[in-house]
């Protein structure tokens, strides 16, 4: 199959959105932003429990994508760490993505998974697992499924440069190909793998041109375009709800923070982030596009601006308020029968061992 | 009704199963045409069409992970492994995503992932592996190895029926080498509860999968030789273990030998071993022995294998030990 | 000398062998000029090279088979899994192509892979494992997993040297928590050997990794609070078993509490349940008992953390119970 | 990376080759060929021990791309269950052939591993095992020594149609290729893993193009003409030892016989196995050419079936004398130190089970 690289598809599928739903696509990506933002705070108040993740200055590539979906039709999509802007437009709430950083017991996960390791299969996202690549199968699994039942719904998985490396990936979307799953694969190509270059992930110069082991479509797009993201993404949801298959859509992006909050970025050549940051943030070339082209007046936006701080206010103060996850809630759910594990027997009536029975200081201090 | 084999049982329980369900349907490497490597879903293909019956790409890792997926949407697939020893190009994807997928997130994931198991046959390190082991400290899952054709089909339409992921381990050798009348009607074997394969009163085996056979063989000569009355229980399920029926053996005999075919370290009898001291240590007469493979890979010269696997005369000679101890 | 963290040791450990030996190199994620994900090889890169510290894909599948590849060669690869947890993408290549080189094809494979295991540290159900019983039923695979930092250096330098697989277990809630000088010289603890963390009478706690300090306190505790002389065992390798150490402190001290991490069922305390049972029955004076972490996923919330791992009160709980026998 | 599809490469390293090596590429064909019928023989007669895996109609594929390779130099291969002809050419004797696949003490697995499963990295073959695609890691890592320790020598790995689909191949094959690896990866398209098709294995049209997603050349030529075969691999062996890195090449050959001996086809299209068979045998093929292009003449042709078959013979004879293997030899060697592993203390003295020990009759009859 030929790949290709258009940064704008020639004709566009986001031409037929309303100015409105253009503006919607603002909304999101500057309540993506400033939610990890938040995020940072609670961060570094300690607030938040293990490590932060951010997506800045790849929030269009997350919004864009996640945007040609259909939710009314019941489309899925398995997103990655950088992809909470995918589950805010699926239908995340701030107040699910707070509560799950701050490991409530009223969290989505009820404090047993980190960060947006979550999911809802009705509103229409599938949680990750750590294990980079695994989605994919999972996913190829989740669209054989309407396949096999006839269902015109489509699903989307996310996959960064360097998780195109994992045998999962692999074979998850050679099985998607062959069985023509209705699935669409986002590899998101933002420069690293946590310090990894792209250079010693493959050898290939662009990852679209891993498709063609797969014998699909592969197009190339700019990530970092909210808008070029649309077009191309959904003409490749339209195409696996027309029957024809799985896409590979490279987005080029950048990852402007590292890893995780924990990490110096030490590897990174001086500059690099500075001009993403300067020449290619994604919001501000959309807000570009939204005042210049399409005649948005800038107080519409900074209404938004003010909406989405104000909807962030008042998540944090509900998760701030949110209970801890309740010690012998950890013994429930394994399997659907018995709907509990038993307690160890010297465990039985035990809440917390930290609560009830541990010496805080002294564990692990001793110098032997 | 006609007797039927382990391996026929199995299919039965495919047809039957397909037929009850339309969610269920059937995954693996040349199951379709084909019938499979050992012809386990012969004719499976034909009747539900390959829709239904998916010949799968050779990727262990990529169709467990897509029943997984499928599994999540209400689907009950039920996947091949074409001899079990390759589940282990699956092991990451069963361990960290299927088995707790209900737990971190809520996914109901009901799949069953079958295959040919097990040695005695020649195979090689690569054909005749046990693998329940590595699988048996993951919860999350649940493990069935059944040892007679009536339990393989019973077990088998109760594995679909589950609402969780369930490994479901054939014993190869035993596939045309037994057989038996399945019991009529819908006939489905509870997962989680242990058989007593043979009553007895002075010395108890606990087992499960072909050494069932080998153990009921040895308790035979024991009789006929030492008068020695011995009980065999067959486990069936690994996963969740059936704490009370080993614990009323061992109250009931007071001497416990475990048998299984897999390597000795880090087997399955280390956690019965465990469980009884927990559960039942005072009415231990004697220690709890164990009869196993030796602790190398299979090898595949019949000598070799024979050396290594656990044979009738093995548990004959260390229940003899048990029993006068 | 200074004292150094465990993770120190560990670096050490590995400079040390790069120097002496130009076989040794080391393959992993991020490993080079980032220095790895916890730092561990921090520096190696800048001195030994790109050729000699490679950071690799990510695919531990591939990188942990590259390193048999190049160990049959006569090189010493050390692999580092950025989480332990990953190794599960490599059980096949481990369990499989590894273990069973030398036997099968008489193919050397002396190669190390190392990683940071382990929980207390709010890591959640895939930054947390304890992989260590699902490589327990391999035979061909040694197994390390130190508690303190000179075995760490001790052990790790061992490892590096043995002509076979060692899987190498670090405890990352010990990696900048415990500090010890190291012994002068070219400091190699020999694998297969169980430590006497501390001497006791009463009662015997078998464990090793991170609850040895769990057990240390506990011991502690009960020396003050119930006058209980507790014995220490840290088995520092689980794989060969040091069935010598084990019985002898059975003989000492004739009841005997496990102690692991990892979850219950199918966790190392079983194996070690049975060996007591086979070797030395008749000298307990009571059912050898286990704490360990309960049987689900481990959660990552610290309240259920605390709850379903091993705490020192459990350990403690439980003693007392034994000693009461 | 472009990749490319030749039947025989226009400037042909063939051309080099003497006469007397172009006359030995028949001989190591014809001795695949008749050994292999020799173990058909010892199968029907149950000397045999397991199953037996036919290369027929392949010869050409495994025997001209391991010629390719340079002994002299210490190039090592790693074959897989059809490439017998490979492993002949790295110099594996059919007398090890035979014992191994009759499970001899003095087989080169000493009984432990079957058929053509062992390896000799002196001679230059690395043993394969069962498990499908873990050879590229392995081999990735063999030649990743030559290039870390400047040797000049080449590795060679097979994989089949079927086994590209596997994360092992795609982990072993892209982290080569990253590491510019001096590695050749063979993809043998014989149209059929067991009984699926290609079709149901890969959306691919061709299996070169799977080069695409490693960034490296990709070529496909006629695996059943045995110079084009040569051909194709020299110049990636060649380019390899240059330290160019990977090449991966198709070569496109029919597997005759099915998986095994067991297997008996009925999935294959009627009259497939005949047309391979009359119209494209490459034995036949190479005749002609050295007949009538090369001008070799027929009796010394015929001369070098009557050695092969008199080699077999020899080898058979010797084989047939050899002693079963050892019970106790079982527990040697599965770690260095220990050397042995301590016999289970109640089999202490035993030798094999059923020579001493077990009723041979009764095992698995009972029926309850
Ligand atoms: C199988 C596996 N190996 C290693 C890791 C550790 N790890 C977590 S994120 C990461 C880098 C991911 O890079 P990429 O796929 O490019 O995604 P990005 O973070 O750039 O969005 C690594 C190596 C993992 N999660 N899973
Ligand atoms: C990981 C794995 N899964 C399944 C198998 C079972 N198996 C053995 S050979 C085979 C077909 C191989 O086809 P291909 O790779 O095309 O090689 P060919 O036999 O055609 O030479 C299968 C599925 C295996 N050996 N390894
Ligand atoms: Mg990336
Ligand atoms: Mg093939």
């Amino acid at each position: 199959m030929a790949t290709s690289t258009t940064s704008r598809a020639p004709s566009r599928p986001s031409d037929a959105l309303t100015l409105e739903r253009k503006v919607e696509l603002y909304y999101w990506m500057r309540l993506t932003r400033s939610l990890e933002e938040r995020l940072v705070n609670l961060y570094r108040q300690t607030k938040v429990v293990g490590g932060l993740f951010r997506s800045l200055g790849q929030e269009a590539d997350a919004v864009g994508s996640a945007f040609a979906l259909d939710r009314t039709k019941g489309d899925i999509l398995s997103p990655l760490i950088r992809n909470l802007g995918s589950m805010l437009v699926q239908g995340a709430e701030p107040l699910e993505i707070i509560r799950q950083y701050m490991a409530k017991g009223d969290s989505p996960t009820r404090g047993r998974e980190l960060n947006i390791h979550f999911g809802d299969t009705v509103r229409g996202f599938v949680g990750q697992i750590s294990h980079l690549g695994d989605m994919v199968p999972v996913m190829a699994g989740v669209t054989l499924s309407f396949k096999l039942r006839n269902e015109k719904r489509v699903g989307m998985v996310y996959v960064g440069d360097g998780a195109t490396s994992t045998g999962a990936f692999h074979e998850g979307i050679n099985f998607a190909a062959v069985q023509r799953c209705p699935l669409v694969v986002i590899v998101e190509n933002n420069g690293y793998a946590y310090s990894t270059p792209n250079s010693k992930q493959s050898a290939v110069k662009e990852f679209k041109d891993k498709a063609m082991a797969y014998g699909i479509p592969g197009i190339r797009a700019d990530g970092n375009d909210v808008l070029a993201t649309y077009d191309v993404t959904r003409d490749a949801v339209d195409r696996a709800r027309r029957g024809e298959g799985v896409t590979l859509i490279e987005l080029m992006t950048y990852r402007r923070k590292g890893h995780a909050e924990h990490d110096n970025q030490s590897y990174v050549p001086d500059g690099e982030i500075e001009r993403w940051e300067k020449q290619n943030d994604p919001i501000n070339r959309y807000v570009r596009v939204l005042l210049e082209e399409l005649q948005v007046e800038k107080k519409e936006l900074d209404a938004i601006d003010a909406r989405v701080i104000s909807e962030i206010d008042a998540a944090t103060d509900l998760a701030e308020q949110s209970p801890a996850a309740e010690p012998t809630d950890a013994l429930h759910g394994v399997y659907a029968v018995p709907a509990q594990v038993e307690p160890l027997w010297y465990r039985a009536g035990v809440r917390s061992a930290v609560e009830k029975n541990e010496r805080a200081a002294g564990w692990g201090t001793f110098n032997g | 009704m006609a007797e039927i084999t382990y391996l026929e049982a199995i299919r039965e329980a495919l047809f039957e199963e397909m037929e009850r369900d339309s969610n269920v349907f059937c995954m693996g490497e040349d199951i379709g045409a084909y019938g499979g490597a050992f012809k386990v879903t012969e004719g499976l293909m034909a009747k539900y069409g390959d829709q239904r019956v998916i010949d799968t790409p050779i990727s262990e890792a990529g169709f467990v992970g897509a029943a997984a997926g499928a599994s999540h949407m209400g689907m009950r697939p039920v996947v091949e492994m074409q001899f079990i020893d390759f589940i282990s190009c699956a092991y990451d994807m069963l361990t960290n995503y299927i088995a707790t997928a209900r737990y971190r997130a809520f996914l109901p994931c009901p799949l069953v992932v079958r295959g040919p198991s097990g040695g005695y046959v020649r195979g090689g390190p690569f054909h005749s592996q046990n693998p329940e082991a590595a699988f048996l400290h993951t919860p999350g899952l649940k493990i069935v190895y059944p040892a007679t054709a009536s339990d393989a089909k019973g077990l088998l339409k109760a594995a679909i029926r589950d609402d969780d992921p369930v490994l479901f381990f054939e014993h190869k050798y035993l596939y045309r080498r037994i057989k038996e009348e399945m019991p009529a009607g819908d006939h489905v074997v509870e997962i989680g509860k242990a058989r007593v394969a043979r009553e007895g009163k002075d010395l108890s085996i606990i087992t499960y999968a072909a050494t069932v056979w080998k153990a009921l063989e040895a308790a035979e000569q024991l009789e006929k030789e030492d008068g020695l009355s011995v009980e065999v229980i067959d486990l069936r399920t690994l996963l969740p273990m059936d704490d009370e029926a080993i614990i009323a053996t061992v109250k009931k005999t007071n001497r416990v030998l475990i048998v299984h075919e897999d390597t000795r370290t880090g087997g399955v009898a280390g956690e019965i071993a465990a469980r009884i001291n927990e559960h039942a240590f005072e009415w231990l007469d004697a220690p709890i022995l164990r009869v196993t493979a030796a602790d190398v890979p299979l090898p595949f010269a019949p000598p070799l294998e024979d050396y290594v696997l656990p044979q009738v005369a093995d548990i004959v000679s260390v229940a003899r030990k048990l029993a006068a101890y």
